[in-house]
């Protein structure tokens, strides 16, 4: 029996987390929740850096904590648990780590990883998604596009790469360090010509365009970047020519945490329904709504049951490399269900008082809607997963 | 009843609420519900009170249009499709004045219901629930609160004067009303009997309003809090005899619901609408996403269940316009117009994608404000049990 | 205020058919559901033949009760609260009725409307569907066809017209009296090719194919029918060339009464929940379940409702002929769905007993699931009506 | 608990069950389904015996094969892949045999376990619960009748020994069984604490096998009345010590209800391969209804929750053979896996289409066992309750 249990040290990494998630995290997302997402807040990474927490899936060599998939899904729970925002800054800086891990060179992973591992905190992201002219009220000619399709363009000249376009959806984008860039190397459409490019973020040519304003996750700050001229020495190429393949592989990875966010803000929601439910005595057998209420949370705590145990799973196959696509996009769909379920009936459950702004219930049910959003919406999971049912 | 109608003129004045939604309401929707703190669209309401929109359903003796039940909830369901907050505004008037018109002498009608039809606008608060103001605890405010009051009740001086200590919370329209309706029990925690409803102008000494309550939705239609600070009751402010204030919350509960029904009716087309439009030019793995049957066929079902919940709000103002027997009915529209709400809009955010998650898009807004309206005149699982307590 | 309300006959026969559906046909429909629908059953056709009641919409004058949609539909929701099956047979009838009453001569009426007004009990059946070939593993190269391909031919001859294919799903079909079978008429594929024929029952050629054993809605037999050189007079064509749109027509109007099947079953298995939780004094204050099993009964209770509500809107769209297409689907979809879910949750509620075969609430939910397949199936009607958003 | 994998003896049973499943239980699946009246499929019991797959948990000094509860289940779903019913005799023979297992004597164990390991089929039967034949009540037995008993029961002649008279009702396995576990009440409609488990053989004189009950699924597993008339129970037949009767029924409760569940992931398997098989081959407007998003996107949600059911299913056996607290964890399984096979089966129904209506289609059979599995071994919502009792 191949059964999973943590080590003591583990365990106590866990609590170590949870109690930073649910007490100094949480008043400062609550805070940062309050006066919108404006701006980037260092608050929240500074207390995740002090716990080398930024980035912990970094290996020790470069001064990270090198923590397994399975061990790094349990901390983004519990830090989503307090925040998840939060969680989602850390999930973040995995996506821009993962192909550096995968592909990159030496000399990269040293220049760069670093950054994440030391005491004062730095970001990373990736700019993927582009804001695509997809308002269109004519069906365009070619039907071939799919999402892959990026129109920001790498050319090579003279040993550097002079990047132009635009990204969008990037969280972390405006401060981080460097940021992992998709762009087209070559003229062509199809997915070869696709490359991943590190990008420091004191190259000239990087602007801010937009800072989008969320519903929720507003703990961490998302903005839309424009590339003019951006030039890079030829090195900082991530993963030669593999660029559709390395994106896959860190969606796949990544999304698993995404995952992870969603069962983290389900028992967040949960434990506040329930508690509220035990203070006011709901329990107690001669209230009506007994066991209404409380079959209502054994259903709710089936489901997050499940949820974990699905991005747990997701977590071990990557951690044992067995296949796992299929498994991280399960573990994504259903645990993002069910923290979208879970939230809105922790709300319904604690009543008038969880619909105002302030409370914490009100924050989980937004926080829980953006998980459909980042990373690609619920429809286009089902459909990659469809092509491999 | 199989299908609902009304006359022209009615008519009329449904297509004028639509026109005047599209024109002025809707393009203020999103930047009211930004706006932090409690702020109030004043030229909007004025432009309601010039339309006598305030409170449409009242009779022409009292200045209102004397309109039908189900052309007052189409009016509120046009008027939620551009903004709901703005909707919850007129059917909090609507909810306030219930108890006056039901119950009140005819000095009460005479003195309150005309401010309403005022081309000067003048709004009515309610507020006859207590809320504990206590985050950390479960309030379920319906099931535990009804004959619950915190508000200290001492006598007056004067014989039959009643003076009231304490507040009351997340009071809508508290800040911008003239007058309020509120029930207070004349022993603490004590028995259903002892529930008395009064109206009270704002002004009434020791009334005050206090803090601002910020919502999950309906934004555009504050919250505050009430204080009372030895307030004074003469009996001329008591709404039906004394020991009444149950049946008459129960009653007015039963014939204002619906138009919350009707609120959530408008938000759910609103969303609808919205996802529908953008999903015959958003484009999906090259072509509208619309010609995608999880997403054309999704839009089916958000329809079927739309029109679904319509015809049952119909069909309560119906019934109380026919003077039939509507309390059943009326929760029924509740449960299943704020279901069905809630439903659509998150499919509604999911079909328009992307953009729809970041603040300010209409999709988010829609989400929010059907959230914060199955919380409105009674949950659903509250009137569950209403529709139960009958079996 | 148009306020639709019933006269005081009409009363009086809505309660008659309430009482005839509850007592006699239901004990018979709980025999013939025992047995299985491998024959045609006579005892109920006469029990509705005895009232008038196989064909109500026939006018007067071909001796009908000429009944207006919107009180068919309330009749046949009050028979099939008794029996689906025997609510399914009287819809069946008024499918063949619809294309002559529409588009017949009024020769074919006096011949043949008579017979389902008759005391003696008489059937009748539209013979549409076919067995497709749709089970083919390749993919054809046309991608045109759609649910008006039809196969069975009427060749034009001598005054005649002599009709060869193969129809399925024919509720009635093995025993009635006529039958309107739609055929090409014509080499065209396209729609307008297609016809209504009145095919009697006497013609040679006409052969039951296959009996279909039915999971529910046993007490109407249903056949796949051969016709092999079915020789008819020509004047038998209903609707010289109109068969499309006929078709329509007689979908469109039908699917309301679908709708009103689904929710007289969904109104007796409720019923049969509720009287079940009162006799074991649920709603007692002390029964720690009496509160949930009252809001789930309150939530079927306001869907039952609603289903009505549609489907009746429907009828009265009919009735006034108003466009009713876009809202006769949408009564029988959320109709079917609400009876699906209310028959399923009723046995939850009733408890073990429920699931013994003998026991109402089990056929109820068998019953429920087969209207999901008469008539077209979901994803048909949610395609049809998605081309009307 | 991420993955739960079995060594590979345990997978060569797996598959050896598949094997079978394929080659003797599916082939005959309709046809069992369609008999009516309770006959029994002995062919697939014989070859089940045969191969040890009975009892296969049962430890090898009772003749058992002595596997894992994990692999167990793994290999009741793949059994209920072919056959619902067939793993259900299974699934209810480990049930009899679990509070022998927990509570018995050495004595008991070693006259009964034995029996189920034999190479000549040898069953068990349960009846724990009480059912009231009436079929007009509602008889919410999980709620209301594990303390309450209607056998009547007397002193019996010698020390010690009691009478029962009486029936119970619904008793799966009866009719094949060797030997089946009971639980009665000592005093009438009593207290909890006088609740007794008790084994006997079928041929016990005064016991009789009743009535067949037909059911809407599992009908390859009959199920019959089972009737008491002044049956002498000796001591040596009752399980645990006296007023441990709850007790022991809750805690073989726990350790069985997730092989309910691992039964229901076979049925919804079962559903989604041939609905998914289907939609590749059944043409919907010109091709595959596959290629349409609303029919991929419901499979692929039908697999996520199935997913989702399995590891929920696998976790409470894995907590079994580690010996941790599991009773959570069992209670969810059921609930989960129930529901998610009520989910699938339906959804399935839908996009296999026509033919999976008719009576013996594959399709409509999966239906009927999935919503039978809802209430065997206790319905979800009393599954909730046990959840929520510990809160």
């Amino acid at each position: 029996m191949d059964t999973f249990t943590w080590t003591e040290e583990e365990i106590d990494l866990i609590h170590e987390i949870r109690e930073l998630a649910t007490t100094k995290i949480a008043e400062r997302a609550t805070y940062l929740d309050s006066i919108g997402d404006e701006t980037q807040d260092w608050v929240i990474p500074e207390l995740l850096s002090r716990r080398n927490m930024l980035s912990p899936a970094i290996p020790r060599e470069y001064g990270g904590r090198e923590l397994s998939m399975c061990m790094h899904a349990a901390l983004v729970e519990e830090l989503a648990a307090g925040c998840a925002g939060a969680a989602a800054i850390v999930v973040a800086n995995n996506y821009a780590v993962t192909p550096i891990l995968v592909a990159g060179s030496k000399e990269l992973k040293n220049e760069f990883l670093p950054y994440l591992t030391t005491k004062s905190p730095n970001l990373a992201c990736t700019a993927i998604n582009e804001t695509r002219s997809d308002y269109n009220l004519e069906r365009p000619e070619m039907s071939s596009e799919d999402i892959t399709r990026i129109l920001t363009f790498a050319e090579h000249k003279d040993e550097t790469a002079i990047i132009n376009g635009s990204k969008d959806y990037i969280i972390n984008g405006s401060v981080a360090k460097f940021m992992l860039t998709l762009a087209r190397s070559s003229e062509s459409k199809q997915k070869s010509g696709l490359q991943f490019y590190l990008v420091p973020n004191t190259t000239p040519g990087i602007d801010v365009a937009e800072v989008l304003r969320k519903s929720g996750l507003r703990a961490c700050h998302t903005v839309k970047i424009d590339f003019h001229n951006v030039t890079i020495p030829e090195e900082y190429k991530v993963g030669d020519g593999a660029g559709y393949l390395l994106l896959m592989q860190t969606f796949d990875r990544n999304r698993t945490l995404i995952g992870a966010i969603g069962v983290g803000v389900a028992k967040a929601a949960y434990e506040m329904a329930l508690e509220a439910a035990r203070s006011n005595q709901i329990f107690s057998g001669t209230n009506s709504y007994s066991h209404y209420v409380s079959s209502t949370l054994a259903d709710l705590s089936t489901q997050i049951d499940a949820a974990r145990l699905a991005v747990m799973r997701a977590a071990y196959y990557i951690d044992i490399d067995e296949n796992y696509a299929r498994v991280s996009i399960m573990a994504k769909l259903y645990a993002t269900q069910v923290a979208q379920h879970v939230t809105s009936t922790a709300v319904d459950l604690i009543g008038r008082l969880g619909f105002f702004v302030g409370h914490p219930a009100e924050k989980y049910l937004r926080d829980a809607q953006m998980l459909s959003m980042i990373a690609g919406s619920d429809y286009l999971h089902r459909h990659i997963l469809a092509s491999q049912l | 009843m199989f299908r609902h109608t009304i006359p022209s003129q009615e008519t009329d004045l449904v297509m004028m609420a639509r026109e005047i939604t599209q024109n002025f309401i809707s393009p203020n929707a999103i930047e009211l519900d930004q706006r932090v703190g409690g702020s109030t669209d004043f030229a909007t309401i004025n432009l309601l009170a010039e339309h006598n929109l305030l409170a449409p359903n009242l009779p022409s003796e009292y200045g209102g249009l004397g309109i039908s039940h189900l052309a007052t909830a189409m009016i509120l369901e046009e008027i939620a499709v551009g903004c709901a907050g703005i909707a919850t505004i007129i059917s909090t008037n609507l909810h306030a004045i219930s108890p006056i018109i039901t119950a009140g002498t005819l000095e009460q009608k005479q003195e309150y219901l005309p401010k309403l039809t005022n081309k000067t606008p003048h709004l009515a608060a309610l507020t006859l629930i207590e809320h504990k103001p206590n985050l950390d605890i479960f309030a379920h405010p319906e099931a535990m609160s009804i004959s619950r009051s915190s508000i200290k009740v001492k006598k007056g001086s004067e014989e039959g004067c009643t003076v009231l200590r304490g507040h009351k919370d997340y009071v809508m329209n508290a800040n911008i009303a003239d007058f309020f309706v509120t029930m207070y029990s004349s022993t603490p925690y004590g028995d259903k009997k002892d529930l008395q409803v009064i109206v009270l102008p704002m002004d009434t000494p020791g009334v005050a309003v206090g803090e601002v309550r910020n919502t999950l939705g309906l934004r555009s239609c504050s919250a505050n809090e009430v204080v009372f600070d030895n307030v004074e009751i003469a009996n001329n402010h008591k709404i039906g005899k004394p020991g009444s204030g149950l049946l008459v919350f129960m009653q007015n509960l039963d014939r204002s619901v619906a138009y919350t029904g009707a609120i959530c009716l408008g938000v759910a087309r609103a969303a609808y609408e919205t996802a529908l439009k953008t999903s015959k030019i958003r484009m999906y793995m090259g072509r509208p996403s619309f010609e995608e049957s999880a997403v054309s066929y999704a839009l089916v079902d958000m329809a079927t269940k739309l029109n679904a919940a319509r015809l049952s709000v119909h069909l309560a103002c119906s019934l109380i316009d026919s003077d039939l027997d509507f309390s059943q009915a009326a929760s029924k529209s509740k449960v299943i117009a704020s279901s069905v709400a809630q439903e659509v809009t998150a499919k509604a955010m999911e079909i328009v994608g992307g953009r729809a998650y970041l603040y300010g898009h209409e999709s988010e807004k829609y989400l929010r404000d059907a959230k914060m309206l199955s919380i409105v005149d009674g949950s659903e699982q509250f009137h569950r049990s209403l529709i139960a307590a009958q079996f």
